[in-house]
């Protein structure tokens, strides 16, 4: 490894990522296997729905994968503000932004573009994104007003205005979903092993996960991103180009969040469909800090709270396991991760007597 | 009979990795003044808290009055009789003075609700009787550096006891607020208390303490009389290696005004304000700004800084306006700023010692050189190594002890020519030695060219390394005669007094 | 259970879009399955549940065929069969029985629409004779308390119940509001509450359970809702003064028996059902009911009794 | 026509959902944590209301939305601290769970999963009398749940403004060191204004169950969120919060009341006062960053 003393040591004592997605893993194991018992008639079949059948065949590991992928962009966009020291809540109304945005152009724009309609779809959502993140980040930029309290209102104030887009002069007069026209299969990403769902999506994720994670670890402008979340006085004094730092992170945010509704229309939804964001800017919250923050943990975060999803939904598939179980495992295990306990301090306890002088 | 006994204490933090408190004995008489000397990283606080309550031991026994005892929090050390006078300020900022020394012991009436006016009355009596003058509404983070100090003061003092430990108290008090720091404490001793006293000020422990523990590397090495030693002497036995350095004379003459200050005012900061103040300080020369807290330092310090802007009058640097300079440029190379709040303006207390060490200076690397070059790395060791931090870049910038953070600053800021240096009380809580270093390489800069802005508390550091001093009264500049001058004369004009 | 022969022809998943407990409408579709597999040999039956949240019904349903286990499925929900045409050309050999929906064409979709403009039009009309029973002179005003827009209610129930307030008088008007969701009750409640402040009688809540804030908000202002499809009058025995209903449990046992009989002329096909074969009507055993006036129930009979000959006639081959 | 009367008979029954879980998240922000459940423990005391007191009366009821979600409150803290747990991702995960455990409790205690309606557990109106003087009568038109919520809410915020605890509270979110140097321990501090946050949240939960008399899945609708934005909105102080509920509770009621006048589709009548609120924050903090 070059140069790792660059690497911020943020979490002095607590347990590295890595072990604490294993502790996450293990627990879900263990919270999984509890509830199926207690829940269930048919323990053995709840457990098997839970752990085997996510993984019983290549389609549904595939499917999962692909389900991850939007979840882990809107995380990487909760972790370029978060880094920044915004908080910013506004994910979901960014996210069905970006998919109203390229529902309608992968469908208008079909006709004049072809199958180019899916690049224009990809930039509208990425576009859609950015604008619902632009008030918040103006607002910060020009007048200080917190990040926090900017991003949740415009946000919901746009899912309404989104609901109702969907809902009225956009919805597809054919049919009975709430939702705009399907997109022709040619506007939408290819399937690349189909009956699986498994898109392009997962790889331009770890791609951006990989960009990011070196971005924040070995670039400069990273660095002063960091330092600026942690301590904007700090930063400010070092001479950084704090002015750009109050608001760039947020319209980032906002474009990873378009672009991760984006594809989910173009992936396995075909097109925009009236609530279609369901949380996902709150899961990704979760992700993010069960990733630690770190871009380089965050398709893994992703993947087990694909995981969590798709094997609670497989349990209520397979076993008598109600949706609600699945719902309350996913969150007794997110509780579970989100904990850091510090090993070093453990270990320390049990040793007592210090072995070796520091200096 | 000792007030208080420690026997073989260790402490280790696992999280650095450091062994703090190594086997260390300690006692503490009735009526006596005991210093606690060493240099950074030594261990001094760490014992004072083992003392206080606030960090339990790994190993070792804590006696008081004889019998052994095992704090769990600082109220049990309290109930026992011990006040804690913290290096940091374990204020909380947003409450009033009178708020915060109740804090815990807070009067009631029926029972549940807080009686106010009986907070505010506590606090003044208090105040009063230990010779005080902070107002017991005001908020604590609108109070100057040694008007926090006060409170802290007073809090120990309030639930009156045996034992006072006092760490590093005067490291940002001026010379008047030392005076009835110094009294308050004979007074207390001539009571019959025993107080602790943890200082990097050889002068001040020689003047007030009976005995002198010095610390090294979590050891108590030996305990001596004030009598049998001199101020060379006590640094000598605090560093081994040091020798007693004197002042450093400039051989340069002073050049182009590097910062001027023309007519700036700035007010509505309470008693932190300026009023017309008027200042050259020219390329290769020391001028030294001395006040006593709450006299326009802080204010002047924000201003010289481009921190904030004033109300009227203007600031220049190297003739012009500083707000002209876009903050890249005014950053790399223009002017290195050591602030007075290290952890909030000097620090970002979250990152690694590393990237603090190199913060400054990040544009100075290629896009290839920072991403897979070694040379950040070799910088970050290169630049510690110059103000002696030792055990490596990796660990977070808070977890090193005061004097040491203080080194990573200066560290960063002092490296590279800068056209203007401003220095915020750059010494607190440096230990003698590697405060002659840091004094040293400004003395240095100036040679180098640098116009040199010494913002300070401590009147010593104006004397040692000033060109030119002045003392800021009331928001009023006010120049002294000569470098040099004496302390008398700084002490008066400090104080207002007309000679 | 998957051998390369596909998924045994007998086992019918119930896939429903929501949880059964609780909600009429599902309880009948499971009762209507269970009971057309248990009079079959060797058919078996197993009941899905996925949750209220929409958006994640795809993902539940594509794991329910995906799992190989199941060669019907069986549903009941409008915006069904566009996830289940979505789906089923990846996995040819399963196939789907919807119930109130409409999509014809599909070869592996069976669609039943109940006639939800004549099932509007019941309680419609019924309002009409309350509010002119109840103030004679008053301006003729009804209302409707909506989760949101959608389809069949706009196309369907709004026109029906709008139809049946005519039909007592030309000059009712409608009164409109939409609550924005499926469950924010107290919000239905406000909505109501001032509906029924500005001269409202009769409210027909389509609000899912938000349609719990309108009944209490009728019990406060002692006015009445109609309800439809469920259960209604369980929810208050007072204010509920009347229920439209569907047949589905008796729609879905017959389908589905069909289906396992080996009918294959089913699928591709999108029917509607209606009064005329009793799969819509109104059901009378209420407290709310029979504490209305003789000669409006005398009324409210004739008209369904009309409805099933014929007039008016709602009748519609496509949707 | 919308009656200036009947809108503000709605806003302040609004009003009194809203101002109890904002000022139980002020109680939490006071200690520096932003309790991001507000949301899930409104629908805690929502159905612990129903719950209890269909099976006890409707003082139990209350009393056991004040406590149930007092103590989940209480004990996510814990958790949170014990376990060096992130208290965002804690509160995300009882946003989360108290749904799903809502649901499964349900089935055994209503013997349903839906909507679940006691007779008797809706609140009356003991001043309706009152009601019709103009204006001010929308005081006394409201239920007494409003009423004990607003006398909650007093509760919870005299304990904040006015008792030790208030104080050890800010204390704990400026500097912990302030806390441990008074002998406290900082961390039984946040427990217990995290037990108030919840408390109050439970008495919100218990007016809008009330105001219905029934357990609705996921009546909260948002309440908790909106919530959590007054007390920033209203700059984390008791006042201002106040104040900022009272906006919302106007700015909802009157967007939810527009349908009848307009034609406009309700949804974007509904945004509105998202949109107008985030203007108005915006011009605010311009405002406070140029003095
Ligand atoms: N909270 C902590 N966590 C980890 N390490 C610590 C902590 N506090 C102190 N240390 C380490 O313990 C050692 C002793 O620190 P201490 O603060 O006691 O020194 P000191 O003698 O007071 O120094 P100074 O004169 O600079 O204040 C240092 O190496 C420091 O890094
Ligand atoms: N007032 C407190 N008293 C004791 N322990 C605390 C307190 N506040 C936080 N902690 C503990 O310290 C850990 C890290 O502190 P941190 O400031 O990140 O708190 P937190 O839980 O994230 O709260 P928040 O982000 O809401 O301010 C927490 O996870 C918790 O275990
Ligand atoms: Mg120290
Ligand atoms: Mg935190």
């Amino acid at each position: 490894m070059i140069s790792p003393v660059l690497r911020t040591v943020k979490d002095t004592g607590a347990s590295s990522t890595p072990k604490r997605l294993a502790i996450a893993v293990a627990t879900a194991a263990a919270l999984a296997a509890l509830a199926a018992a207690a829940l269930s008639g048919e323990p053995s079949t709840a457990l098997r729905a839970f752990f085997v059948a996510p993984f019983s065949n290549a389609s549904s590991i595939l499917n999962m994968v692909e389900l991850s992928a939007p979840l882990a962009l809107c995380a990487l966009g909760v972790i370029v503000t978060f880094r920044a020291g915004h908080y910013s809540l506004g994910g979901e109304g960014q996210a069905y932004a970006g998919s109203i945005a390229a529902a309608a152009a992968g469908y208008y724009g079909y006709a004049a573009l072809g199958p180019g309609a899916t690049l224009a779809a990809v930039v509208a959502g990425v576009l859609a994104g950015a604008a619902v993140a632009a008030l918040p980040a103006m607002g910060r930029r020009f007048a200080g007003a917190e990040v926090l309290l900017t991003s949740i209102l415009v946000s919901q104030g746009f899912i309404f205005v989104i609901d109702w887009a969907i809902g009225g002069p956009l919805r597809d007069r054919s049919g009975n979903l709430i939702a705009m026209p399907a997109l022709e299969t040619e506007a939408l990403l290819a399937r690349l092993e189909p009956p699986s769902t498994l898109t392009v999506a997962p790889f331009v994720v770890l791609i951006l996960c990989v960009a990011a994670s070196f971005y924040f670890e070995r670039t400069r402008s990273g660095a002063a991103h960091d330092l600026y979340g942690r301590n904007p006085r700090f930063a400010e004094l070092q001479g950084y180009d704090v002015e750009r730092l109050s608001w760039a992170p947020v319209v980032a945010s906002g474009m990873l969040h378009g672009l991760a509704g984006a594809l989910m229309v173009l992936g396995a939804k075909g097109t925009a469909i009236r609530g279609m964001s369901g949380g996902i800017g709150w899961s990704a919250i979760g992700a993010a800090l069960v990733a630690g923050s770190r871009p380089s943990a965050v398709p893994l975060a992703a993947l087990l709270f694909a995981w969590l999803d798709s094997g609670a939904r497989q349990a209520a598939v397979l076993s008598d396991l109600p949706p609600d179980a699945g719902m309350a495992i996913k969150a007794l295990v997110i509780l579970v991760v989100s904990s850091r306990p510090s090993w070093t301090a453990v270990k320390a306890f049990m040793r007592r007597t210090p072995t070796r002088r520091a200096k | 009979m000792q007030l208080a006994t420690l026997t073989s204490i260790r402490k280790y933090y696992p999280s650095t990795n450091a062994l703090a408190v190594d086997g260390a004995d300690f006692s503490l008489e009735r009526g006596e003044v005991h210093a606690l000397v060493g240099e950074n990283g030594a261990g001094k606080s760490t014992l004072a808290k083992i003392l206080c309550g606030f960090e339990s031991p790994d190993s070792g026994t804590v006696a008081i009055r004889g019998s052994p005892v095992s704090f769990s929090s600082h109220r049990d050390a309290e109930k026992a009789g011990i006040g804690f006078v913290p290096q940091y300020s374990m204020l909380a900022p947003g409450l009033s003075a009178a708020d915060n020394v109740a804090l815990g012991h807070e009067p009631r009436f029926l029972g549940v609700f807080s009686d106010r006016r009986r907070v505010a009355y506590d606090f003044s009596l208090l105040a009063d009787r230990y010779g005080f003058s902070v107002n017991p509404d005001a908020i604590v983070s609108t109070l100057s550096a040694s008007g926090r100090r006060e409170v802290e003061i007073l809090r120990a003092l309030a639930r009156g006891g045996g034992v006072l430990v006092l760490d590093e108290p005067t490291s940002i008090l001026g010379e008047r607020e030392t005076e009835a720091l110094f009294a308050l404490i004979r007074r207390l001793k001539s009571a019959g208390a025993g107080i602790v006293y943890i200082s990097h000020r050889a002068k001040e422990i020689l003047d007030l303490a009976d005995r002198i523990s010095v610390m090294r590397a979590g050891r108590v090495e030996r305990t001596i009389r004030p009598d049998d030693t001199d101020e060379c002497g006590l640094a000598d036995l605090i560093v081994r290696s040091s020798s007693c350095a004197a002042g450093t004379d400039s051989g340069s003459t002073p050049g182009k005004p590097g910062l001027t200050l023309r007519s700036v005012t700035l007010s509505r900061r309470g008693s932190d304000s300026l009023d017309g103040a008027d200042l050259v300080v020219r390329k290769g020369e020391v001028v030294a700004v001395v006040a006593l807290g709450g006299n326009g330092l802080d204010a002047l310090e924000d201003v010289a800084a481009g921190v904030v802007g004033p109300d009227s009058g203007d600031v220049l640097v190297l003739g012009k306006d500083i707000h002209s300079y876009p903050p890249r440029i005014l950053r790399s190379g223009v002017m290195a700023y050591i602030p007075t709040d290290r952890e909030g303006r000097g620090l970002c207390a979250k990152a690694s010692v590393a990237l603090n060490a190199i913060a400054g200076r990040l544009r100075g690397y290629s896009f290839a050189d920072f991403a897979l070059g070694r040379a950040p790395l070799a910088d970050a060791d290169a630049l510690l190594a110059s103000f002696d931090v030792k055990n490596g870049g990796r660990r977070r910038v808070d977890t090193l002890s005061g004097g040491n953070r203080q080194r990573v600053v200066a560290a960063r800021e002092l490296d590279g020519p800068a056209d203007v240096v401003v220095a915020a009380n750059p010494t607190q809580g440096l230990d003698r030695s590697s405060r002659a270093a840091l004094l040293s390489r400004l003395a240095e800069m100036r040679d180098e060219g640098s116009a040199v802005l010494l913002l300070s508390s401590d009147p010593e550091d104006a004397s040692e390394l000033a060109d030119r001093s002045f003392v800021l009264y009331r928001g009023r500049l006010k120049a002294l005669s000569g470098p040099g001058s004496d302390d008398s004369a700084i002490a008066a004009a400090l104080t207002g007094v007309e000679p | 259970s998957k051998s390369a022969a596909g998924p045994d022809p007998l086992s019918v998943a119930v896939f429903v879009p929501g949880v059964a407990s609780g909600s009429p409408i599902y309880e009948m579709l499971v009762a209507g399955a269970e009971k057309a597999v248990a009079e079959i040999p060797g058919a078996t039956v197993k009941v899905i549940e996925a949750g209220y949240d929409q958006s994640t019904w795809l993902d539940s349903l594509r794991d329910t065929v995906a799992s190989g286990e199941f060669s019907i499925v069986v549903s009941s929900n409008p915006s069904l069969p566009e996830l289940c045409a979505k789906l089923s050309p990846d996995y040819p050999s399963v196939r789907f029985i919807v119930a109130d929906a409409y999509l014809p064409g599909n070869p592996a979709i069976h669609t039943i629409l109940f006639n939800q403009m004549e099932q509007g039009f019941i309680v419609g009309y019924l309002a009409g004779l309350v509010t002119k029973d109840r103030n004679p002179d008053a301006a003729p005003v009804a209302g409707i308390v909506a989760a949101q827009h959608y389809p069949t209610l706009d196309r369907l129930i709004r026109p029906g119940f709008e139809a049946g307030l005519k039909a007592v008088d030309p000059e009712f008007k409608l009164e409109f509001r939409e609550v924005g969701n499926w469950y924010d009750s107290a919000k239905a409640s406000e909505l109501a509450s001032s509906l029924y402040g500005s001269g409202v009688e009769v409210i027909l809540p389509i609000a899912g359970s938000g349609g719990q804030g309108v009944v209490a908000s009728a019990r406060e202002n002692g006015a009445s809702v109609v309800w439809f499809d469920g259960a209604g009058y369980a929810l208050d025995p007072e204010a509920v003064i009347g229920c439209a209903t569907i047949a589905q449990d008796r729609l879905v046992y017959e389908r589905l028996k069909a289906a396992l009989s080996g009918d294959t002329s089913l699928y591709g096909r999108a029917d509607i059902v209606s009064a005329r074969d009793g799969y819509v009507g109104f059901d009378p055993d209420g407290k709310g009911y029979a504490a209305l006036p003789r000669s409006v129930r005398d009324a409210l009979d004739a008209a369904i009794a009309g409805l099933k000959a014929g007039t008016p006639d709602f009748s519609m081959d496509t949707f | 026509m919308i009656h200036l009367s009947a809108l503000l008979l709605d806003a302040i029954a609004f009003l009194a959902v809203l101002a109890p879980a904002a000022i139980g998240g002020l109680a939490t922000e006071y200690a520096g944590s932003l309790n991001i459940a507000l949301e899930g423990l409104m629908l805690a005391g929502a159905f612990s209301y129903m719950a209890f007191g269909a099976a006890f009366g409707t003082v139990a009821g209350f009393i056991a939305a004040m406590l149930v979600p007092s103590a989940i409150a209480y004990v996510s803290d814990l958790f949170s601290r014990k376990a060096n747990a992130d208290s965002f991702v804690v509160g995300l995960g009882v946003n989360m769970l108290v749904p799903a455990a809502a649901s499964m409790l349900s089935k055994y205690v209503f013997g349903s999963k839906g909507v679940a309606a006691v007779a008797g557990l809706q609140s009356g109106r003991p001043f309706a009398g009152a009601a019709s003087i103009p204006v001010v009568g929308a005081l006394f038109g409201q239920r007494s749940s409003d009423y004990l919520a607003f006398g909650v809410a007093i509760m919870v915020a005299l304990v904040l403004a006015r008792t030790p605890l208030g104080t050890r509270a800010k204390a704990a979110g400026m500097n912990r060191d302030a806390l441990t140097m008074a002998g406290i321990d900082s961390g039984g501090v946040r427990g217990a204004v995290y037990a108030l946050s919840g408390l109050a949240c439970g008495i919100s939960g218990a007016a809008l169950a009330s105001s219905v008399g029934a357990w609705v899945p996921n009546m909260s609708a948002g309440r908790g969120w909106i919530a959590l934005v007054a007390v920033y909105l209203g700059g984390k102080r008791l006042g201002g919060t106040f104040a900022a509920s009272a906006l919302f509770a106007l700015l909802l009621s009157l967007a939810t009341r527009a349908q009848a006048i307009t034609e406009a589709p309700a949804e974007l009548l509904l945004s509105l006062p998202y949109f107008l609120t985030a203007v108005v924050v915006v011009l605010g903090s311009s405002r406070s960053k140029r003095k």
